[in-house]
Order: structure tokens, then sequence, then C-alpha cells
């Protein structure tokens, strides 16, 4: 049955940051060079063509531009200037506001402006919730900071965190099985056995916490700072979720405040890397910027200089009220990073990169067990 | 006849021969064959000290026949004659033997290759042993020349001839000039508008008073040979009787055009059927008219070019028309800057961006978001209405290339890139001026890389869209260099005719007439006092059916006679 | 060793001549048991020729002019397509049997083609083996 | 040569006689070919027997004008013999030139010739097979006839021939230009064909000619001729084209097409095969099945295009 082709998604791709796909003529070298582009997957061209087509269905049902890192590689290939790697950036955005639902990302990608303003909201919601909850329910004082009377009691924090956490699990769960259905579950002819499914769960952690794929780019720097900047936010997660009341306990527990530290310089120094590089524009994952990735970047590195100075001022300037009023800060940029960027937003890859390749895994060994394995036959050799 | 010296020369053509071909041997073989002075063989005889060995030994041993056993005679006989010419004997005195192309390029058996070998120069030594000296003849050249064609060809041959100070007589079939440039409104790649190219070439003609301008006219014969052609133009003049003229020319140039592809044929695309799917050619009447709209009069909100109509398939023709790529996109072009909310889809087969400044033509296109769409020229899309709840007036359904999916394609305007072919009459045409056509009907340039626009047939020339498609600049480019070949041989002032031709031996010929309407070039008068048939050595083109058809033996066919040819069968079998 | 046929071939210059010439700068091989005589069109060639190649001989001649309507004298080819099937019709009547001496068309495009039609006729002649003419002539002139 | 009178001789072989009587047809003519020469053997004509021929010594006959094809033993041994005897020995006629009408013999095998006229033949009374042979065994003695060739020979294949005269048979005054000239000694020279022009019948035939393209064929009773145009553009086979003329027109002016019983013009090798060069040529049609439809108004080709000289041609024979 023919697919109708739909000349306008291009123009709803190019909101996405999309530019120039259309000059793409297929002449193959960005698949080329792409270390990931492997049999089944034809990555970037696939997707290009696809795009150029418009076929919402088919961009819909596949992963693919999950499995790229922006390395860059295929953009300067390509003779046409067609940038394919912006395209894949782009369809990780556009996919993104298709996997979820409530058409919040899709507002917020389309319109940075209203993502702005939905993060200014938060914030200053957040702002009056906890001067509220610190001022009258707690009846704290700004000068106490921890302890009993502390003006942000930790009990009513953790209730507030592990709220957030619920609600971004629950959100990034229903979007991972939105992903999951629209490249595998509704695809009638990939026949997929549970037993594949249960023996290769452990890739979800594995790529969640190593970034294995990106490390197999040419250049290591990206994958590093970026492993830097992802670690470094796991482990102030665990920190702030888990281990609160210690972190928050009068005497210095070194064995956490050294994670935390090591956290803060990984945070602010890799977002500082990218900022610069987005600015400077060099390489090629960072000549397009588009507005999400700045307010992604501003906040992770607002949240992580708050984060430091409310603990200096607390821990080694004993300053209780400046630690406060630095929290109070803290939580004015933390709250919007989880609650609007992590589930609406950029921030969402952090559920999607690792599922697309555990299922790259399953539909790779499907497909293979499907077709008979085709003979990877040896370029033939011409006599010299 | 005198004592005959005849030298053999047998190339090795480096290891073209000397690889299947032991020459050698056949050197001995042929060395002691009666009236063999010398028999060498040499590395590449066609080269210079190779052709002087021949003036040479010509001179040391008073040979007076030579045989050139080497490549074909189709490619180095003028060379060896010339050789022989140098060493002072007459040209036609010297036969080759194909011992290459038809014997070492195409036998591996060395043995065999040899035995064949030593054949065939054995035949050209037993054919040589009849060959006479010939001398060629001369003849007046008539600076005229008859233009056949008013297209972009057609007038500028016409200008080129003109301006050099040359009478030309322009032959129109239509009433206007401009030919199927005219129905084109801007031309690729660079846009520039097709009207600016003619006008200031038509008003030239009209104005150039060695240029008569016949319109509505036609050649209903051609006479004579050339540098002495009598042409009989007829003309239809407005009310409609005809009008007949002879004029004198030296030399035709044919510029006749193409006719484009009847879109009809492929009845998938619906064309005549559906009201929105139109021709090329349709389209550009919409744009010389500026409006772009469909047959309801509304913008179309989606367009698509579908390319290579009757042209590369199995059914139609299997040649490439050379211009649609670019025409398609220039319509892009032009539809997008008509209005920029439509849809483009160029539906190809293959981008055929060749000339200058196509490939930037070509991203140019791409920038402007046209969508690229590509088929397998076999399986052609097919075109069909829209339902009522499409957003289109019709839908193309095609498997495309470059994704390897089965789509739809929505277009409320199609347009087919129609190709070109010959012209329906280009027969008729063909036969008046005496020169062949491929199977697709286009006329058969003399060679197909050294001699573009010449004929097989002396003082006929062809240039541009008649000859194959091909586009403005390669047709202006030919109509010129036709135009140059006229002027040289306008400027020697006489032509020189080639020795070969029939003579009837008047004792002999008994008035039987049977060789009369032989002659497919009538270059044998009868004579009723004499009761003779004469041959016109100008007129003859050596073909030798009137010397075979003759009952009584009396035309002899100079360098092809009876006795030549007999000794060669006997040569070949001995 | 098997009987090797001797076939004279009558080519005209511009079209079977130029395909074989074509043959074999695309170095198509084809058995070598052809000779070829060089015409400027088929309507040059005589039937006489044919019978003198035969009475010489040559067990099998083979003639070759441009397709009807390719001439490069437009006409010459027509000829040779009326002589033709007269000159079949004597053949019979000498007992030489029709498979021997054919007329085929070939373009200066078709060097496959001409190397196929060698091909063929030189098996066709080969199965039926040699002509003799030449010699029964001989003979008769010594036996009565 | 005056004093002494010229010793000619005629012998006949293969043949039908003609040429004997168109010798007579000379008319008063033969008696001064008598007044001047002695005619030493003419078995028609005169008694004589084999014997005082080869009495004769070698060349004492000044001529010996031989008709007839060669055929059988005894032909080719007076051809023998004459040439022996004689200074100038001459194939008179087409049978000795060509092979004349008996030549079309080649065209089928011995045994078919014996089968048809011994065997298969209706007046044969069953059971009567008898097929002469060369010796057979009667009444105690062997009786021995000339041996039938297994083809039919000319004169010129057997023995060397001074000069031919075409003609089936020649035409008596071509012949009395022959005699005079042996007697007056004027010559051409040897192995040159005499008694015959060196032109077509064309060129001595009055009919018009114009447009030669035959649609189609016709045998001479079929149509109704116009006898002032030519027969050939008239669909009516006619070889005057390719024979020398000599014969005074006689078959074209009596509405008959040329046969061709003068045989081919000089440097024309094969009579036949140039005729159907010529012939084919002005077929009027571009169609090959409608050439072959035309051509089937031609019988039988071959034997009309080698009537006179089957032996003469290139092939001479069939190949069964």
């Amino acid at each position: 049955m023919a697919i109708r082709v739909n000349p306008k998604l291009i123009d709803e791709l190019e909101t996405y940051g999309a530019a120039d796909v259309q000059n793409c003529y297929h002449c193959g070298n960005c698949s080329a060079t792409c270390p990931f582009s492997k049999e089944p997957f034809v990555i970037p061209r696939r997707s290009m063509r696809n795009l150029q087509m418009g076929l919402e269905e088919k961009l819909k049902g596949t992963f693919e531009p999950w499995l790229c890192y922006y390395c860059g590689e295929c953009s300067q290939q390509c003779p046409r200037g067609a940038e394919p790697g912006e395209t894949m950036m782009s369809l990780r955005r556009w996919l993104t506001s298709r996997y979820d639902l409530t058409g919040i990302s899709r507002l917020f990608y389309r319109s940075w402006k209203a993502e702005l303003a939905a993060l200014i909201l938060v914030s200053l919601v957040t702002m009056v919730a906890f001067l509220v909850m610190g001022f009258s329910l707690g009846h704290g004082s700004l000068g106490v900071y921890a302890g009993a009377g502390a003006l942000f009691p930790d009990h009513l924090v953790h209730i507030l965190d592990l709220a957030l956490a619920g609600l971004l699990a629950a959100v990034l769960l229903t979007n991972s099985i939105r992903m999951w259905w629209l490249t595998t579950g509704r695809n009638r002819n990939l026949h997929i056995s549970l037993w594949s499914y249960v023996k290769n769960v452990f890739l979800l952690p594995y790529h969640f916490l190593s970034q294995a794929r990106y490390s197999q780019c040419e250049k290591k720097l990206p994958w590093l700072t970026h492993l830097a900047i992802f670690l470094s936010w796991v482990t102030m997660e665990v920190l702030v979720i888990l281990l609160l009341e210690r972190f928050h306990s009068p005497e210095t527990v070194w064995a956490a405040h050294v994670f935390g530290y090591l956290a803060t310089i990984g945070l602010l120094g890799g977002t500082i890397y990218a900022m610069v590089g987005r600015v400077r524009k060099r390489e090629t994952h960072y000549k397009h910027t588009h507005p999400t990735d700045w307010m992604f970047l501003i906040l992770i590195a607002g949240a992580a200089f708050t984060g430091i100075v409310q603990h200096a001022s607390y821990r080694w300037l004993g300053l209780d009220s400046v630690a406060n009023i630095a929290y109070l800060i803290h939580m004015m940029f933390v709250v919007p990073l989880l609650a609007v960027q992590i589930p609406f937003s950029k921030l969402s890859h952090l559920a999607y990169r690792p599922l697309a390749m555990y299922l790259a895994t399953l539909h790779t060994d499907a497909l293979a067990a499907q077709e008979p394995a085709v003979a990877q036959t040896e370029p033939v050799r011409l006599a010299a | 006849m005198e004592e005959l010296k005849i030298g053999v020369f047998i190339c090795n053509c480096g290891s073209n021969i000397a690889h299947h071909v032991d020459v050698d041997a056949v050197r001995e073989a042929v060395e002691a064959k009666p009236g063999v002075a010398i028999a060498r063989s040499y590395k590449y005889m066609c080269s210079n000290p190779g052709q002087d060995m021949i003036a040479r030994d010509i001179r040391e041993h008073q040979l007076n026949r030579v045989v050139v056993a080497a490549c074909s005679p189709r490619m180095h006989e003028k060379t060896f004659r010339n050789a022989c010419r140098n060493g002072g004997l007459n040209p036609y005195l010297c036969e080759m033997a194909n011992i290459r192309e038809q014997c070492s390029w195409v036998h591996s058996d060395q043995l065999a290759a040899t035995e064949k070998a030593k054949a065939l120069t054995n035949a050209a030594i037993n054919r040589v042993r009849y060959h006479e000296p010939l001398e060629s003849l001369t003849a007046e050249m008539c600076p005229a020349t008859l233009v056949i064609g008013g297209g972009i060809a057609g007038l500028t041959a016409a200008l080129e001839l003109a301006d050099a100070a040359h009478q030309v007589y322009l032959v129109e079939r239509t009433a206007t000039l401009g030919g199927n440039l005219a129905r084109v409104d801007l031309t690729a790649p660079h846009l520039d508008s097709a009207r600016d190219l003619l006008t200031e070439r038509i008003t030239r003609v009209r104005a150039n008073s060695r240029i008569t301008l016949m319109l509505n006219s036609e050649l209903q014969s051609l006479a004579g040979y050339v540098g002495n052609y009598a042409a009989i133009i007829r003309t239809k003049n407005g009310s409609g009787e005809v009008q007949e003229r002879k004029v004198d020319v030296g030399n035709v140039v044919v510029a006749t055009g193409y006719q484009e592809f009847d879109a009809g044929r492929i009845t998938h695309y619906g064309h005549g059927k559906l009201p929105n799917v139109v021709t090329s050619f349709e389209f550009e009447q919409m744009l010389r008219k500026g409006r772009i709209e469909t047959r309801h009069g509304k913008l179309p909100q989606y367009a698509a070019i579908i390319h290579c109509v009757g042209s590369r398939n199995k059914e139609f023709h299997p040649y490439c028309s050379r211009v649609c790529c670019m025409t398609a996109l220039k319509y892009a072009h032009e539809l997008k800057s008509a209005n920029p909310a439509c849809y483009v889809s160029d539906i190809y087969v293959d981008m055929h961006a060749f000339g200058k400044g196509h490939e930037d033509f070509y991203k140019t296109t791409s920038e402007v978001k046209t969508l690229f769409l590509m088929f397998e020229k076999n399986e052609r899309p097919v075109v069909r209405k829209a339902g009522p709840n499409d957003d289109c007036e019709m839908l193309i359904e095609v498997n495309e290339t470059l994704s390897r999916e089965r789509i739809e394609i929505p277009a409320d305007l199609i347009i087919l890139m129609v190709g070109m072919e010959a012209r329906a009459d280009s027969g008729e045409v063909a036969r008046l001026v005496n020169i062949s056509q491929d199977k697709e009907g286009w006329f058969m340039e003399s060679h197909p890389k050294l001699d573009p626009v010449a004929t097989t047939t002396d003082g006929i020339y062809i240039a541009g869209t008649c000859a194959a498609p091909k586009d403005i600049p390669d047709t202006v480019a030919q109509a010129r260099a036709a135009a140059a070949r006229i002027l040289g041989k306008i400027a020697k002032g006489k032509i020189e005719i080639d020795g070969v031709f029939a003579e009837v031996n008047e004792d002999r010929c008994s008035g039987c007439r049977m060789c009369n309407e032989l002659c497919p070039y009538s270059a044998i008068e009868f004579n009723d006092e004499t009761r003779r048939s004469h041959v016109i050595p100008a007129a003859c083109k050596a073909c030798g059916a009137c010397v075979a058809a003759c009952p009584s033996g009396a035309i002899k066919g100079r360098h092809f006679t009876v006795e030549q040819l007999h000794a060669q069968i006997d040569g070949v079998l001995a | 060793m098997s009987f090797e046929p001797k076939i004279v071939g009558f080519l005209c210059n511009w079209c079977s001549y130029t395909g074989a010439d074509l043959a074999g700068t695309s170095r198509i091989q084809y058995p070598p048991n052809i000779r070829v005589i060089r015409v400027m069109c088929s309507a040059r060639i005589e039937p006489d020729f044919v019978l003198r190649a035969l009475a010489s001989g040559a067990d099998g001649v083979l003639i070759c002019g441009c397709h009807p309507g390719d001439c490069h004298y437009s006409e010459g080819n027509y000829k040779a397509m009326r002589r033709y099937p007269l000159l079949k019709r004597m053949l019979k009547d000498y007992g030489v049997d029709n498979d021997r001496v054919r007329l085929e068309w070939v373009s200066a495009s078709e060097g496959q083609r001409f190397a196929d039609i060698v091909t063929d006729m030189t098996e066709r002649v080969r199965a039926l083996g040699p002509l003799r003419i030449k010699t029964d002539l001989q003979t008769d002139m010594v036996e009565r | 040569m005056a004093a002494k009178k010229l010793q000619i001789a005629l012998y006949w072989g293969a043949a039908c006689g003609g040429c004997d009587v168109a010798v007579l047809d000379t008319n008063e003519f033969i008696l001064d070919v008598a007044a001047v020469a002695d005619v030493r053997f003419w078995p028609i004509a005169v008694d004589g027997k084999y014997s005082d021929v080869e009495a004769m010594s070698d060349g004492e006959l000044d001529l010996a004008l031989f008709d007839g094809a060669v055929r059988n033993s005894e032909n080719e041994h007076v051809a023998k013999l004459l040439r022996a005897k004689s200074k100038i020995l001459v194939a008179f006629g087409s049978c000795a030139y060509m092979g004349g009408i008996p030549g079309l013999a080649n065209l089928v095998t011995k045994d078919e010739i014996l089968a048809t006229a011994y065997l298969s033949n209706a007046s044969i009374e069953p059971g009567n097979q008898t097929v002469p042979r060369a010796r057979s065994a009667v009444d105690g003695m062997t009786l021995e006839i000339p041996s039938f060739y297994r083809r039919v020979y000319r004169l010129q294949d057997v023995v060397d021939v001074d000069y031919s005269v075409p003609g089936c048979p020649p035409a008596p005054d071509q012949v009395k230009a022959v005699l005079l000239a042996v007697v007056k000694g004027e010559l051409p020279p040897r192995g040159s064909v005499v008694g015959a022009s060196e032109r077509a019948v064309c060129d001595d035939c009055k009919r018009t000619k114009s447009e030669k393209k035959v649609k189609s064929f016709h045998r001479p009773f079929e149509v109704i001729q116009d006898s002032s145009r030519c027969l050939l553009e008239q669909g009516i086979l006619c070889m005057g084209s390719a024979t020398r003329s000599g014969c005074g027109v006689r078959c074209p002016n009596s509405n008959q097409g040329c046969r061709g019983c003068y045989g081919p013009l000089p440097g024309v090798s094969d009579h036949g095969a140039k005729f159907l060069s010529a012939l084919a040529s002005i077929v009027d049609s571009k169609d090959p099945k409608e050439i072959e439809h035309i051509l089937d108004g031609l019988p039988d080709f071959t034997s009309f295009a080698y009537r006179f000289g089957m032996p003469a041609s290139t092939l001479q024979r069939s190949y069964k």
C-alpha cells in the first residue's frame, strides 16, 4: 500500500532546528562515515529520506536518531551542506515531542519563549512555595539552616524531592513505553521473544551509566565531557535524594561531601566547557544551538553554582542566612530543571538513549533470526 | 602490361597483429609469389618511418604495386595511398589486407589466424595485379547554400554563411521562424528568455540581403552532387496556390529539428484524460502567458514534474533527450517564484546535470525546497484522480528508489517532461537529400566523434536536434560547425572528385538501358542519337550497382573491376 | 581434425564491413573460416562472384549488406535482395545446398551480430561437409 | 595457296545436324566453296570412313569444322583425330563452343538419363530392361559401343580449339563470312570467337527501349505483345541484352525472347550468372515476399539461362 508523501513535514521540522535537509541528494557519504550505520540501521540517510518525503509514521517508527551521538563527522562529509548531524538532532527533539502525549514538549520546542516562560513560572512558584513553607508552615527562621527550626526542614524537602522524582519517573516511563510501542510494539512483522527482552535488560543500566555507545565515536573528548556532566549529576541526585539527612547534618561527613565536591566540579566544568564550545562554534556539534540547549545548560550550571554557594556559606562560613537564600535560589534552578527540562525537553534523552540501545540490540537479534544470515561477503580483490 | 614489381608490407601494429599472427611466416609465404619484388614486415606501418619506408622502397625498387597487410582500410587506406603518392606511385595502385580488425583481434588461435592472414595478403596481391592508375577529377563549387529549417540551428547557419558574403536560401515549412525554441519561455540554467535569443537572430536574417527567406516552403527535389546541386523549392503562398522555384546551391544544411513525444502514448500518465496533466510545452504556454494555474484557474498547492516521458525506456525511446532535466529544474524554480507556498515534487530517473552551471542549478533547485523523488526507468509512476477527501487533484503512485518505499505523491498540476523524437516525416527529408537515418529516425552523421556535422553524402550537412537530442549550446555550435565546413569548401573553390567511379565502354554498350533506372543518383544518361548510356563521373558514387547489372559487362567499375574481384576471390581461396 | 570449411564473405564497405571491424575493436572472437572481400555496396556483388568462389574451393559464401533503408547509396541493398533469391533457386538446380550461400543484413553497429552469423554459418557449413566442386571439376577433366 | 585446293572437313559430335544444314543453307555459296576446296570428310553429306582421316598426314587438312558437343568416347576420339590432322580446328556452333542443348544433361546424372531412356520410359515393354553397356558379349563376339560419358564436355575441354563460331545454328551469312575469312586467310588471333558481333543483340534489335522495371514475368503466349516495344519491358523473358549479336535478331523479330544461343559478350565469364544479375536488378519491388512471387514467374530459370551453355558455366554441372 502506498504511503502518502507529505512535503509539509520539513517546514515543521525547521522549527525543531532542521536546516537544508532538502539539499540532500542521497550520495550516502554520511552513512558511509557514521560508525553506527550498520545493518539493519542506515544512519543518518534513511531518516533524512523519510523526513524529506514527510513519512511521519516511518519517522515516528524508528529510534535511529537516538543511535546518533552527533560526532558531526557526517555533516563535514556532506557535499551538499545538508547538515545530517543537525537534522538527526532536530529529529531527536521532534521525537521527544512525539513521545510526550501531553503536547507540552511540542509546545516548548516549537516556541522557546513558551519554555522560558514555563521555567520562570515554575521557579517563581517554587520560590513562593518554599518561602510560604519555610516561614509560615514550618516556622523556620532565615537564620537557621539545619536542624530544628531550619527554614527549609530536611524532611519537607525530602518529600518534595520524592514527589518530583515520582512525577519525573512517571512521565519518563509513559513516554518510554510510547517509544517502545511506536518503534517495536506495533511492528507486526518483528518477533522479539520474551527471553530476548529479559536477556538484554542489563543493557539499560549499562548504557545509562556508561554511554558506551558515545565512546565509539572517533573523538573521545565529547564523550568524556558528557560522562563527567552526567555522572556528576547522578551523584548529586543520589546524594540529594537519598542521603539528604546526612548531607544536611551539622558535621561534615567527608565520605559524602567529597563526592559532592567532585560532582559539583564535574557539573560546573562540563557545562561551562559546553557553553564556551557553543559560543565559539568550532566543533560541528556545537555549531547549531537551539534555545533549549542554552536553557538546559544555564539551569544545570545555575543549580551547581548555587549548590556550592549554599554549601560553602553553611559549612565553611557558617552564614546560615546566606546558605538559606542560596538554597532557595538553588531550588529555583533545580525544580524547573527536574519538573520541566527532564520530562518535556532535552534531558528526557537520558531515558530514550539507553532504551534505544536496548531496542537496537533486540531488533538486530530478531531480524537476524528472521532472515537467514546474509553471508558478509568479502569485497573481491582484483588481481593486481 | 609492364613487368609487375609488387612491394608487400606486413605490419606488426605493435602486438595488435603480431600477438596472434606470425608476421614473418606471412612474409615468407608471400615473398615467393609471382610479381612480388620485396616483402617486409615492420612494427608500425602507419608511423612516419613506416610510410617513408614505402616511399623509399617504391623509388629504390621501382615498385609499381604496393600491398599493405595491416589494419582495416577504413582506418589507414588514405594514409598508405598518400605514402604511395609520396613515392611517386599512383595511389590507386595500392591495396590493403585487413589482418587486424578481421583477423588477429578476432581469432586467438595463432595457427588459424596466420593462415588467414596469408590468404588475405595473397588475395590482396592477386587483386593489386589488376589495379590501374586512376586520377581524381575536379568540379566547380557553387558558393550558394540551401538551409532547410528556420529554427535556431537554421538561423545560425544561415547568418554565419550570409555574414561571409555568400548567398543562402533559408527554407522554413511553417509561416514563422524560431522552430521549437519559439515555443519556450525561459531557458535553463540561466533562466534567460528564449525570445531574446531568437528575436536578434530573426531580425538579422530578415534584414540580410544575402538570405532569401522562403516561408511556407518545402524542398521538393534535390538533384546533382556536391558543389552542383539543383534544388526545387515548393512554396504555398497565402491564397493556397503553389509555386515552384529552382535554386542552384553547392551545399545543403539540414536543420529540421525534432518533434515532441506524444505524452498520450503513455496511458497511465492520463494526458488528454486528466485535465491538469500537461506536457512541458503546454506548461511553457502558461509561462509565456505569465499565469500558472490549474484548468480550474486556481494556483496549484502541489505541483509534480515527471521526467523521462517517452525517453530512456524499453517501449518508446532508449535514448536520453538531454534537455528535459534542466528544463524540469527551471520549471521548479518558476513554480516556486510564482507561488512560494507551492510544494514542488520532481519525480526523476537520474538527474542529468552534465553541462556548464547545471550542477549548481540543481543545487539551487534543492535549496528552494523541491522534493526530488527517484524511480526506476522501467517502472513508471501511475497517475490517478485523487479521492474526495484528498487535499489535492491527483495522486501519483510510484516505487521510490532512494527510500525503496511505495509512495503516493499529491499533485494539483502534473508537468510531463516529454522527450524528443525524430519528426514523423524525417524519412522523406532523408530520401530527398540522400542521407541515412539510425533506427530511431535521427539523421546519421558521417562519424559520431570525428565528423558529427557531415553526412556520408558529400555536401549535405546536418545540425541541431535533427541529428540527435541536444541543447541550445550544442545546436548552435553544430550550426556554426556546418557553416564553417561549407565556408572551407567554398573558399577552396573547386571540389575534387575521387577517381573511383563507373565508366561505360561505348564499344560494348548495346543501348539496352538496363542501367538507366538502377542508379539512385541518376548519374547515368542515355544519349538518344548514339543510343549509348553514359555515366557522369562527378555524380557517380561508385556503388557498383550498374557495373554488376550491365548484361554485356560494358560498364567498368573503376578500382572494383571484374578482373580485380575475380583475382581476389581466387587469391583468398588459394 | 574436424573439417574446416572455407567461407568467402562479401561485405559492403559502409555497414557490414564496418560492423566486422567493430567486432574486431570489441575483440569479439569468431571462427577464422571466413575470408572477407570488401566491395563498396552489396549491389556490386555479382552472382558470378558467388559461383566463382564455390568453383574455386569455397564451401560457403556469405553476402552482407546494410539493413534495407540503411544503405549508404539508399537503394543498393535492394539489388542484392532481388538477386539473392534467384541465385538461390539456381544453386538449388545445381544441387548446391541453400545453407551454403547466405544473405544477411549487418549494420555498422552490429559487431556481435556479425560474429554470431559467421559462427552459425561456419557450423552449418561444417555440418554440410566439404563442397568439392573444384576437385570434382578437376576429376571431370581426367575421368570421363 | 591458289594452286592447291583447300582441304576441309566437317564433323558432328553430339549434335542435331542443324549446323551442318546451316553450311548448306549458304545455298549457291557452297558451290563456290566446293570450287576452291575439297571436302575430305563430312559424314552427314558425303561418305567417308574414320580410316580415311587416320590415313591422312598430320596437318593435311586446312580447316575442320567440328559441331556438336562431346558426349561419348567416339566424339572425343574423332575430335582428337581431327585436331591432329588439321591446321585450323573450329568449334562450330553453340554445342561445340558452349555444350549447346545437349549440355543441359549436365543437370542430371548419367544413371538418371539411362533410367529415363531405358528403364522407366512409358514405351518400354515391361520386362525388357536392357541398358546398353560399353562392352557386351553377343553370339560369342564382344560388341563395343562408345562409352557414355558421365557429363557433356565442350570441344575445347578435350582438344585445343583455334576458333569458335557461336549460334544454334550459326547464321548462314556468318558461316559464309567465316569460310571466306579462312579462304582469304584473314583470321583474328587464335582462340577468339568469330562469326558474331562484339555487342549485344539489343544493338541490332529495332524494338524501342525505355524504362526497365518489371513487375511480373509471362510466357509469350500469355500476353498480347506490343511488337514495337522491348520484350523484356513487357515481362517476356529475353536474354538479348546479355547475348552476342550476329544472328540477325531472328528470335525477337519473330516475337520470341532471345534464348542466348550466341553466348556471352566478351569479358563475361558466366553467361547465365550475368543475365541473372541484370534481370534480378530490374525486378520492381523492395519486399522480399513480393520478389519471391515475381520470381515464381520464371519456372526454370537455370535451364533458360544456360540453355546453350551449361558445360561453359562456372559450375558446369550439378552436384546432387
